[in-house]
């Protein structure tokens, strides 16, 4: 092992490791700040500089709340129930937050360090970096499950149980999401996958695409428990669900883990549909497809914070209701009209294009408009129609409501 | 039919309403920094604050937005312990649903307020970390001896001990409590100058009939001992 | 010099996690154990190159085999392991035996002509090449695979909903 | 690394597969056991796909894929079988499921 590789893979995974936790403190409180602005609240404003016996006249909006919340969580009391799997309640919050952050590396944002190292230590460029980016989400169900169990709490085992179903029956709809990009670009890729849009060919601004990207959201925001899914940690049924027996820095870590998976979700979304790092201006400043990513990112964060400050929780049948019969008929049906699309409009040409080239791009610049909205208004009441359907079957049969005293 | 999902963009447009509105109409933001004294910029729905530590609020309502309300114990003098109306009868304690009033009853008895020699509370202690403010042992408490209070800046550094109410923390003259909560102390100390009227007067009523069946009885042993006068001398 | 580093990190660790899984008496930390195992079968997938497989190893054993095998348990057994009784099978010892002489047999071919050179030409480890192929020669196997799969789910669905007796006529119940 | 070390690897762990399912009572327990040994085989089809003659022919990876795609399936169908004997029994003792009747 030589000490350039070393030294590549540290300036590989290093800023990963110090931009993306910085980036979760300030989450924290735009987060803050947004709800409580949705509800007509003010939100932190009280911690401000430091050591200082008169920071809270400099508040600066509160942002050192974060920080604040940091050093409380660091210092308090670390409690474990008696009858707890010690070893399992440790390892769970480790082993929610490992999968979080391996993750950040198959996102291809183009930090201008990361051109100077070699290609073999750059994760996004695996060959399979979004299926490998799939797998490695999917084990944050196991660090919920060990800690809903080691927990030795009934609340937090039901919040795990809750959790495995949840996210295992979202990962469906999510992955086949996902695969109308990969058929798209023919590349398994994530660099690839981001270059096949350069040039405002973003995926969203594609019929299939637009509909892929919002059963990715919907799904994504399951994935990562978010409001109106997070019944894992519902705190009006269940406490807190599987943390509810974690406190100081154990809970600091599941809390890190929760927002690092959301970056991560929406940075792969970001990859998938919204283009990547393109954006006006990228050609003449190669470094802003960093800040562009990053804006990316915050917008569908921004939407997480603002659906979680409107919707109400999901019931547990609603839910999974939700995902088996509305969420995975519609992805299904996706990849179906992508596909036919894809033949239409190639028409016979599909054996004469370039292979190695991606087919989208191909495709869109040699097609007449005409067509191109044809395909738009087809797909789009195709799926409209199939969504109302199932939302008309998939409605539970409930009994009105008799209400016996109201009148 | 409505448009699919369009109930979600419905709620999404007010919460951006609230979001937006927040920032440039006043009266949306009804809350206030509670950690620092309302300024003048305080919309006037949003109920009263002392506007110096320690001032007590005159308050018709029971409840502000900004107070706490837990129990107290109401004493009728200068001196609280000489005048305390509270008997340590255990009542409350015992109705109290959170469990969280905790009395021990003096040993001896003393002159209390009425001047009747009674017991007294050597221990009242509240846990006002678990009472819920539900007023139930006020209105079991068959003396007037414990009330709501109405505080603000109850918040303490001290967790264990700084939420515990001693009895003496809890002692109240009925002067602060007409302070509080005027109207509802004036009612109450009708009802019971009302209910001691009503008794004391029951009581002469009683001693008179007493006197007069006395005055009978005496007439008519009287009338029928007069034979026998060492036997009443007896009975006297 | 990394990879059999790599190597003898991995091995370590996919033997002893498949240790540790099959003599756990609490399924709980028998099935993380199993996990961990196939976590190190997975990096051992990477340093053979097949980096495709080792994405599916995670994918389905993990993702999907792991939590169904959790799944299991929890409906099953009390999970902190048979208390106080025999773990073992009555053949325990002869179990031993068979598998070692299983061991010997596996071995014997292995280290005939012990010192192989090192291959050092790695195969071409596209992701592409191997869609490729699933999609052109093997698509009829792929065919059945997911006729099999879709076979299998409604297998284990029935077998699991259990067969609902008919009420009996006058069953006291 | 040569390809010996990989088979000798994975023969180590086919036998502790094969010992767990030979001791161990549990049916659960089993069917870890014939996980380990199937992913044993799996590694040994990789080895011999990375040190063999033609590897761009992927034939080692095809394999695999389906030979995981085939233990998915067993798994689910396994497990199924575990619950419904549970069911029958109240147990996932292998010695107590010995009866070919009902009883």
């Amino acid at each position: 092992m030589s000490l350039e590789l070393i030294r590549d893979i540290l300036v590989a995974t290093v800023p990963l490791l110090l931009i993306f936790p910085t980036l979760f403190a300030f989450t924290t409180w735009l987060e803050r700040k947004a709800l409580a602005r949705i509800q007509n609240r003010i939100g932190p404003n009280k911690v401000g500089v430091p050591l200082t016996r008169y920071g809270g006249r400099f508040s600066l909006f509160g942002l050192g709340q974060p920080m604040a919340d940091g050093i409380k969580m660091l210092f308090k009391e670390n409690i474990v129930p008696r009858d707890a799997d010690r070893l399992f309640h440790l390892l769970a919050p480790i082993l929610a937050l490992i999968p979080a952050m391996l993750v950040l590396c198959f996102l291809p944002i183009d930090f201008p360090w990361i051109n100077n190292i070699q290609d073999s230590v750059k994760a996004f460029m695996l060959d399979g970096a979004v299926i490998f980016f799939f797998a490695i989400t999917g084990l944050n169900t196991l660090a919920v499950f060990m800690a809903g169990w080691a927990s030795r709490n009934k609340y937090s085992l039901l919040g795990g149980m809750r959790a495995i179903a949840q996210m295992v029956s979202y990962e469906i709809p999510l992955v086949l999401s996902a695969v109308i990009v990969v058929m798209m670009v023919g590349s398994l890729n994530a660099a690839e996958i981001a270059n096949a849009q350069a040039g405002w060919n973003w995926f969203i601004f594609t019929p299939w695409g637009l509909a892929a990207f919002i059963i990715f959201f919907i799904a994504a925001l399951a994935e990562t428990n978010r409001s109106p899914f997070d019944l894992p940690e519902a705190e009006s049924e269940i406490i807190a669900g599987y943390f509810t027996e974690y406190s100081g820095f154990k809970f600091a870590l599941f809390f890190l883990g929760e927002y690092i998976a959301m970056f991560a979700i929406s940075g792969l979304a970001v990859t998938l549909f919204l283009g990547g790092g393109a954006g006006p201006g990228v050609a003449a400043l190669p470094w802003l497809s960093v800040i562009w990513f990053l804006v990316k990112i915050f917008a569908l964060i921004a939407v997480m914070i603002w659906l979680r400050g409107t919707l109400p929780r999901l019931r547990v049948d609603q839910l999974m209701g939700f995902a088996w019969k509305f969420l995975l008929p519609l992805s299904i049906l996706n990849i179906f009209i992508a596909g036919s699309a894809l033949h239409l409009l190639a028409g016979g040409r599909l054996a004469g294009l370039d292979e190695k080239q991606p087919i989208l791009r191909q495709l869109m610049e040699g097609a007449n408009p005409l067509v191109v909205a044809g395909l738009w208004i087809g797909a789009l009441l195709i799926l409209y129609v199939a969504a109302n359907g199932l939302n008309q079957l998939s409605r539970a049969k409930v009994r009105p409501r008799e209400y016996k005293y109201a009148e | 039919m409505s448009l699919l999902g369009g109930g979600i963009f419905k709620g999404m447009a007010v919460t951006l309403r609230n979001f937006v509105g927040s920032y440039f109409y006043k009266d949306r933001l009804t809350t206030n920094d509670y950690s620092w004294r309302p300024s003048d910029k305080l919309p006037q729905h949003a109920g009263e604050y002392p506007k110096e530590e320690g001032e007590q609020l005159r308050d018709t309502t029971t409840v502000t937005n900004y107070s706490r309300n837990f129990p107290m114990l109401l004493h009728d003098g200068s001196e609280p312990m000489d005048t305390i109306r509270c008997v340590a009868c255990q009542i409350c304690e015992r109705e109290c649903p959170p469990q969280c009033i905790y009395i021990e009853k003096s040993t001896e008895k003393k002159e209390n307020a009425g001047g009747k020699p009674q017991f007294y509370p050597a221990k009242f202690d509240i846990d006002v970390s678990v009472c819920m403010s539900c007023q139930i042992c006020v209105e079991v408490c068959p003396f007037d001896a414990i009330v709501m209070n109405s505080q603000f800046e109850l918040s303490t550094p001290d967790r264990f001990g700084g939420l515990l109410l001693r009895r003496d923390d809890l002692l109240k003259s009925n002067d602060y409590y007409h302070n509080i909560h005027p109207e509802e102390a004036a009612a109450r100390d009708k009802r019971i100058a009302e209910e001691k009227a009503a008794k004391e007067a029951k009581k002469k009523a009683a001693a008179e009939a007493a006197r007069k069946k006395a005055e009978e009885k005496a007439k008519a042993d009287a009338e029928a001992s007069e034979g026998t006068p060492d036997i009443q001398e007896d009975a006297e | 010099m990394s990879e059999q580093i790599a190597f003898w990190i991995l091995s370590a660790i996919a033997v002893l996690g498949a240790l540790v899984a099959v003599r756990k008496r609490n399924l709980i930390h028998g099935v993380f154990a199993l996990m961990i195992f196939f976590a190190a079968l997975s990096g051992l997938f990477l340093l053979l190159l097949a980096e495709f497989i080792a994405a599916v190893q995670i994918l389905v054993y993990i993702g999907a085999v792991g939590i169904l095998l959790l799944f299991a348990i929890m409906l099953t057994e009390r999970v902190a392991g048979d208390d106080g009784r025999r773990m073992t099978s009555r053949g325990w010892f002869w179990g031993l035996v068979v598998a070692a002489a299983v061991f010997v047999v596996l071995l014997l071919p292995a280290i005939q002509q012990w010192p192989t050179p090192e291959v050092t030409q790695a195969p071409d480890p596209s992701v592409e090449e191997l869609g490729h192929k699933l999609m052109n020669p093997y698509v009829m196997t792929l065919e059945v695979l997911a006729l099999l799969l879709t076979a299998a789910l409604i297998g284990a669905v029935t077998a699991a909903q259990g067969m609902r007796k008919p009420k009996e006529e006058g069953s006291p119940e | 690394m040569t390809l010996h070390h990989y088979l000798i690897l994975a023969a180590l762990l086919f036998c502790i597969g094969l010992m767990g399912a030979f001791t161990r009572r549990n049916a659960i327990v089993v069917l870890f056991s014939v996980e380990i040994m199937l992913n044993a085989a799996n590694l040994n089809l990789i080895a011999f796909w990375r040190y063999g003659d033609n590897p761009a022919l992927q034939h080692g990876p095809l394999f695999t894929l389906f030979a995981i795609a085939v233990a998915a399936a067993e798994v689910a169908v396994g497990l199924a079988l575990v619950i419904a004997v549970y069911r029958h029994f109240r147990s996932v003792d292998l010695e107590v499921m010995d009866t070919l009747k009902e009883e």
